[in-house]
């Protein structure tokens, strides 16, 4: 982008304007919460959040310094790294509850479905969000754990807002939905037939915030401070799941109902290093990149 | 003449985009070279068959449709102005309906195949048919109007050798107004419930970062564009041919 | 046959109402040739638009065969005063004369006879293939006559119809719907600004008067049943009635009434 | 009357909207009956975000609309008036048309990132295409004889396009101005979607992440509501502007 | 003043080649009032848009004022024979007649002094809030001829102007154009098929050819220059002069040229 940034973290005298590009959704949760407990503002961050609807409006953003961090997947993560896009992950973002039937995410079938395990998903149609990403990988790995053969499920990529209508009126035998979803289709009879982020790994990273390597390099200072705030953010997030499920209300519509009942993901502060290498080792076999690798060392901070 | 014409802009256009680009290390921005270096590495025969054909008869299916009841429905309202007062609001209503959200509903009714696609691309280029050929239908001379009367050209004749060739042109200016607009919904429309097609393609390229490729892709859009409107072209001097006499007759 | 009775027509819109027709009322018996002169503006488009069931009147009736016309009745045919853009623009002069004809379901054969002979009437035999905005306005003006004539009409309605052919055409026309009228009975209402042809063409010349209008006179023409151009127009009784409507005519456009 | 007739098409289509959920034809969790989107509606129109939203969306559609507009109308004048320009761009205008707008959204945040210029950009771009090719038909559609008139009585070429061109177009401009219109607000709102730029997308976008399924509607019916406001302003324009022409005067006559 | 030299024109187009003019050459000189008569078709408004600089020629040149024309040359008004086209309906009769003068660059007062007299002038002083489409024909046809008038032409050009009027208003407006011809020494060139009117009118009369055109006849009218409707008709001379032309359209219409 041609637009220069605007200097973040510059004016030593007042706190420097941040903009981090987010998803409406229940992963950045702590980031809100911790806007309102001022662990931003202490140290001197002005943190402004900007929703949009997906990395592909985000990555652009944060490239072009309109935001100085972005919100995503780890899996766009490492397509952006396999194809050289220059950001680095600052702080680590959302993970899998790691437990088996009670994950944020999972794939589930409508009621009535005669499926009732992953190894059942062979050849049918199942929904993912985005193909040839996370949603994809994780399910494949779910049925091969599960001793089917995933080569010939038919993903179809359909948003997440989309799919309890979907999976209710048989487009699709299955989907992998995440909360609030996860939540309506239970509510519509569903059932959850397989936790995919639990099968790929045991306390998988789904998500992180991260930065441009601009702006790494010449702010550490600031994204110092950012990552702590985050840091900080996730801890307390992870430890007051009822005022997680309060600020939901201050930035989504999720019902009153839903949010009291919906499982929230965890907020480790730490990425875990080990689920990505899974993750990636998976998308690698998958060819979601392509001829190429991740390279996570150029992608963790 | 005709063809310094055709491809004298275009040329001095890609020239200024080659040179602006030349040293881009923009990433959304690569240089024009290493665009077209990528392209026809990306649209080899074999994925032109897999994406853009069913892409493309998605989208001409689409656009006959609409055609049909664009057409339809515009001579239905254009001639009733009873007719017209009453169904107005609501198509108005529903033409301010982004097709984004419009989608979801299409596809609670019709699925997640081929049908829904098609639906979703007559669902945004009816409009500037059916209100081209309302307005068409509503301005048929008067004098041409009692003539026909006068001799008792009614029902289906009236309709045929009448109000259509009459709001033909600004029948045929919808149409062109359809036809670019079918062909960005049908990347729309595979923004949804999709795994091939050109449109499909373009935003899997777009989400993996593959942006030179990306780019060919635009390319190719542009290029559907003028090939389609090349064949419009034709279609229209056949149909519109007294027209063009008409307008010109007394040019020289 | 056809009944005017108690005519009225206002156009109102636009802030602006024109009381054009106050009150007319004549008989046209089966088989008339009429004339109907007046002053520019006087109404008579607007009558003719009546008559034929295109304009609905403001007050009073026109009846056809016994029965209120409220459309087109069949059996008429129509040439307007605004010829050029009554053609239709995307038919070629064939075409345009045939339309009727095939509304009519007359079979081909005979739809391409009636073409190709009324056409020849007016003069356009080889101008089928043009388009009309190809013509000048004479020819595009008798391509509507032969439209009218082709589609052997009972009744005949014609609104300046030679208005723009020069001379010597328009008294070939003159005598070709005088001859058409003789031989086939048609009831011809005619619209003319030429005192002499309406002289010289009507049984019967109804002279109407300015704005709003009202029928100033209905004067029979006594001249002998046969005529023709030479002989007819040269007739003493032909300049006495030509002079009276003239004068007529030169009165109605002075005295406009209240 | 008409506006009474237009009412009684509304209401036939809130009775449709409320009947076919009812009636089952698409469970009412995802079609919600017209009177469950009246009460989020409600709630949505007492929100004072809702209103910030809606001027957001508002400013950006007006401000595109204009640009669109009277870039598109000058451009089309002058290139429909000028032969040699008409020739020299139309193969570069059938190259840019189909380009979609949402294709662009990477590109503009870039350039812009999430601010009202981004949202123009993706306006402009559409509905400016949308008056371009209905003013080049439009112009063409001038009648020598005018025309012809015009340039008899020594009017140079601006005097034509002002008193000749334009009047001639004007009517496909009105169609022109209602199409792009709609497209312009159809893209303030997608772009809203996408790009995350304050506003009524915005809103809507987190409506439908959060599975608030009467609140997405309300939300729909309000730009839906717009569209129809627009063209009550559309036509009672081309009432005014029209008078004249054949569609207005014909209709009025009857 | 104006030179026609060996204009030709030919229409090609849609398959159809109408060699409409073969060879025309004439000279108008400055304050000519010259009539074009010649069969419906012959290439008369053709000829004239030539001549306004509308119509490119297919050989041959005009030449006004001693500059070839290739556009229309300012100081020219011309009425159209299909009046009703030229006639912007968007704009009401006033402005339509004004819209040259403003061209002209006139002040407002003067245009509007201009604009109420030549209406008066063609008897439509109240018409001038209707739009051209709320008129008569003829009505029409005479905001036409006003418009040319208001914008006091050096050069008038016109095509069968009253065509769509009734007698007793054709006789007025030729009156009043050889009023205005006589006052203000405009040169005019006058396409009718009203032979009467064509030796009434001019000093000189064009006999054109049937198409492919050529001059059949110039001929000169050796009336006296003061005329008027009642005296100037009843002359022998004016008596002998219709039937020449008559006889010369008549032959042109009969002997098309190979
Ligand atoms: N559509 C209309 N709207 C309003 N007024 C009209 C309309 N048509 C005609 N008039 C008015 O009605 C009157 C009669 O018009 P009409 O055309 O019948 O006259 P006419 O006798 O045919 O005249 P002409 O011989 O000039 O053709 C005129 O004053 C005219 O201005
Ligand atoms: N635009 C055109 N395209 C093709 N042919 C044309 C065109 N305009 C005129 N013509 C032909 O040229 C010839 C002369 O036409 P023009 O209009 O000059 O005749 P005119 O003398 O004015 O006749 P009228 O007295 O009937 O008005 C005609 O044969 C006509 O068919
Ligand atoms: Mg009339
Ligand atoms: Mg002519």
């Amino acid at each position: 982008g041609g637009s220069s940034p605007e200097e973040p973290g510059t004016d030593a005298s007042g706190p420097s304007k941040v903009t981090v590009g987010v998803i409406p959704i229940v992963d950045v949760a702590p980031i809100y919460l911790g806007k309102e407990k001022g662990f931003f503002s202490s140290r001197g961050i002005d943190l402004e959040l900007v929703t949009a609807q997906g990395g592909a409006a985000i990555v652009p953003g944060v490239l072009s310094g309109d935001f100085q961090f972005g919100f995503s997947n780890i899996t766009s993560l490492m397509i952006a790294q396999t194809k050289n896009v220059p950001v680095r992950i600052v702080a680590n973002g959302a993970a899998s509850t790691g437990v088996p039937g009670k994950d944020f995410g999972g794939v589930a079938v409508a009621k009535d479905s005669p499926i009732t395990s992953a190894a059942g998903l062979a050849g049918r149609k199942v929904a993912v969000n985005t193909l040839k990403n996370i949603g994809d990988t994780t399910v494949r790995e779910s049925v091969r754990k599960a001793g089917g053969d995933p080569a010939g499920i038919e993903f179809v990529e359909i948003g997440f807002p989309d799919m309890p209508a979907a999976l209710e009126s048989g487009q699709v035998d299955a989907a992998w939905v995440v909360e609030p979803q996860l939540s309506a289709v239970k509510a519509a009879g569903g059932t959850v037939i397989a936790s995919n982020f639990t099968d790929t790994a045991p306390n998988l990273t789904i998500a992180a915030y991260f930065a441009g390597t601009k702006l790494i390099a010449d702010e550490p200072e600031l994204v110092k401070n950012f990552t702590e705030a985050i840091n900080e953010s996730l801890a307390y997030a992870d430890a007051h799941p009822d005022e997680v499920r309060a600020v939901l209300s201050s930035y989504t519509k999720i019902s009153e109902e839903v949010r009291t009942a919906l499982i929230l993901p965890k907020w480790p502060t730490e990425v875990n290093r080990a689920s990505l290498a899974t993750l990636a080792a998976l998308g690698t076999t998958d060819g979601i990149f392509g001829d190429a690798a991740p390279d996570l060392g150029k992608l963790l901070p | 003449m005709r063809i310094v014409y055709w491809l004298g802009l275009p040329i001095v256009l890609v020239v200024a985009w080659w040179v602006a680009t030349a040293g881009s290390t923009d990433f959304y921005v690569p240089p024009l070279q290493s665009i077209v270096a990528v392209f026809f590495d990306v649209w080899t025969l074999d994925r032109l068959r897999a994406d853009v054909l069913p892409s493309l008869l998605r989208l001409l299916a689409g656009f006959a449709l609409a055609l049909l009841l664009g057409v339809g429905l515009g001579v239905l309202i254009g001639s009733r102005p009873r007719v017209r007062a009453t169904v107005e609001p609501v198509l108005e209503f529903l033409r301010a309906v982004p097709p984004p959200v419009l989608v979801p509903v299409i596809m609670l009714f019709a699925g997640i195949g081929d049908g829904m696609k098609i639906l979703v691309i007559v669902s945004g280029c009816v409009w500037p048919i059916l209100l081209n050929t309302v307005e068409g239908v509503r301005a048929v001379d008067g004098v041409l109007t009692e003539t026909a009367r006068a001799y008792g050209l009614t029902g289906p004749a009236r309709l045929w050798r009448l109000t259509l060739p009459a709001a033909s042109p600004q029948i045929v200016a919808g149409a062109r107004q359809a036809l670019s607009l079918a062909i960005i919904l049908m990347v729309i429309s595979e923004m949804f419930a999709a795994s091939s097609g050109l449109g499909y393609t373009i935003v899997e390229f777009q989400r993996s970062f593959a942006i030179p490729e990306m780019w060919t892709g635009i390319i190719l859009l542009g290029l559907l564009g003028v090939v389609l409107s090349g064949l419009f072209r034709l279609a229209e001097t056949a149909i519109l041919g007294w027209y063009h006499g008409l307008r010109r007759a007394q040019k020289g | 046959m056809l009944d005017v009775n108690g005519l009225r027509k206002t156009y109102t819109g636009d802030g602006r109402t024109i009381e054009a027709i106050r009150d007319l009322t004549f008989t046209v018996a089966d088989g008339d040739l009429t004339c109907l002169v007046g002053p520019s503006g006087c109404g008579k488009t607007t009558l003719l638009k009546c008559i034929a069931g295109l304009l609905p009147p403001s007050a009073g009736t026109v009846t056809f065969a016994g029965s209120p016309v409220t459309a087109p009745p069949p059996g008429m045919a129509v040439v307007f005063q605004e010829y050029g853009r009554s053609l239709f623009p995307w038919l070629r002069v064939a075409a345009n004369v045939e339309l009727p004809l095939r509304q009519k379901g007359l079979a081909r054969d005979r739809r391409r006879e009636l073409v190709a002979s009324s056409l020849a009437a007016v003069g356009l035999a080889d101008a089928h293939t043009a388009y009309p905005w190809q013509l000048s306005g004479g020819m595009q003006q008798r391509v509507a006559i032969a439209r009218a004539l082709a589609y052997e009409p009972r009744v005949l309605l014609m609104d300046e119809p030679f208005a723009a052919v020069d001379a010597q055409t328009r008294a070939d026309l003159e005598d070709l719907i005088r001859g058409l009228w003789q031989r086939l009975g048609v009831t011809v209402l005619f619209v003319t600004h030429d005192i002499d042809e309406a002289v010289y063409l009507g049984q019967r010349v109804l002279i109407l008067s300015a704005s709003p209008t009202v029928v100033r006179e209905d004067l029979a023409i006594d001249l002998p049943s046969s005529r023709d151009q030479l002989h007819t127009r040269a007739l003493p009784r032909f300049t006495e009635l030509r002079t009276h409507v003239y004068e007529q005519i030169q009165a109605a456009k002075r005295s406009v009434p209240a | 009357m008409k506006p009474l007739l237009g009412l009684a098409g509304l209401g036939g289509f809130v009775l449709l909207l409320e009947v076919i959920p009812r009636a089952g034809l698409v469970p009412s969790r995802y079609l919600p009956p017209a009177a469950e989107i009246a009460v989020a509606l409600g709630g949505e129109l007492a929100d004072a975000g809702f209103w910030a939203a809606l001027r957001d969306t508002l400013s950006g559609w007006v401000l595109g609309l204009l640009i669109a507009a009277v870039a598109g109308v000058v451009l089309g004048l002058l290139i429909g008036a000028v032969p040699v320009l008409r020739e020299l761009t139309a193969s570069t205008i059938e190259f840019l048309r189909p380009i979609p707008s949402v294709a662009l959204i990477p590109l503009v945040v870039v350039l812009y990132g999430a601010s009202l210029q981004s949202k123009l950009v993706l306006v402009v771009y559409a509905a400016f295409w949308q008056m371009l090719v209905q003013v080049l038909y439009g112009v063409r559609d001038v009648d020598p004889v005018a025309d012809e008139t015009a340039r008899a009585y020594g009017l140079g070429r601006a005097a034509r396009i002002r008193h000749v061109l334009w009047p001639t177009a004007l009517p496909y401009v009105m169609t022109g101005l209602r199409l792009a219109a709609a497209v312009a607000l159809i893209l303030c709102v997608t772009g809203e979607l996408g790009i995350g730029a304050p506003g009524l997308g915005a809103r809507i976008a987190v409506a439908q992440s959060s599975g608030a399924i009467p609140d997405l509607y309300a939300l729909i019916v309000v730009t839906g509501l717009l569209g129809v406001a627009i063209n009550v302003g559309a036509r009672a324009v081309e009432r005014h502007a029209l008078r004249w022409h054949q569609s207005v005067r014909g209709e009025a006559a009857v």
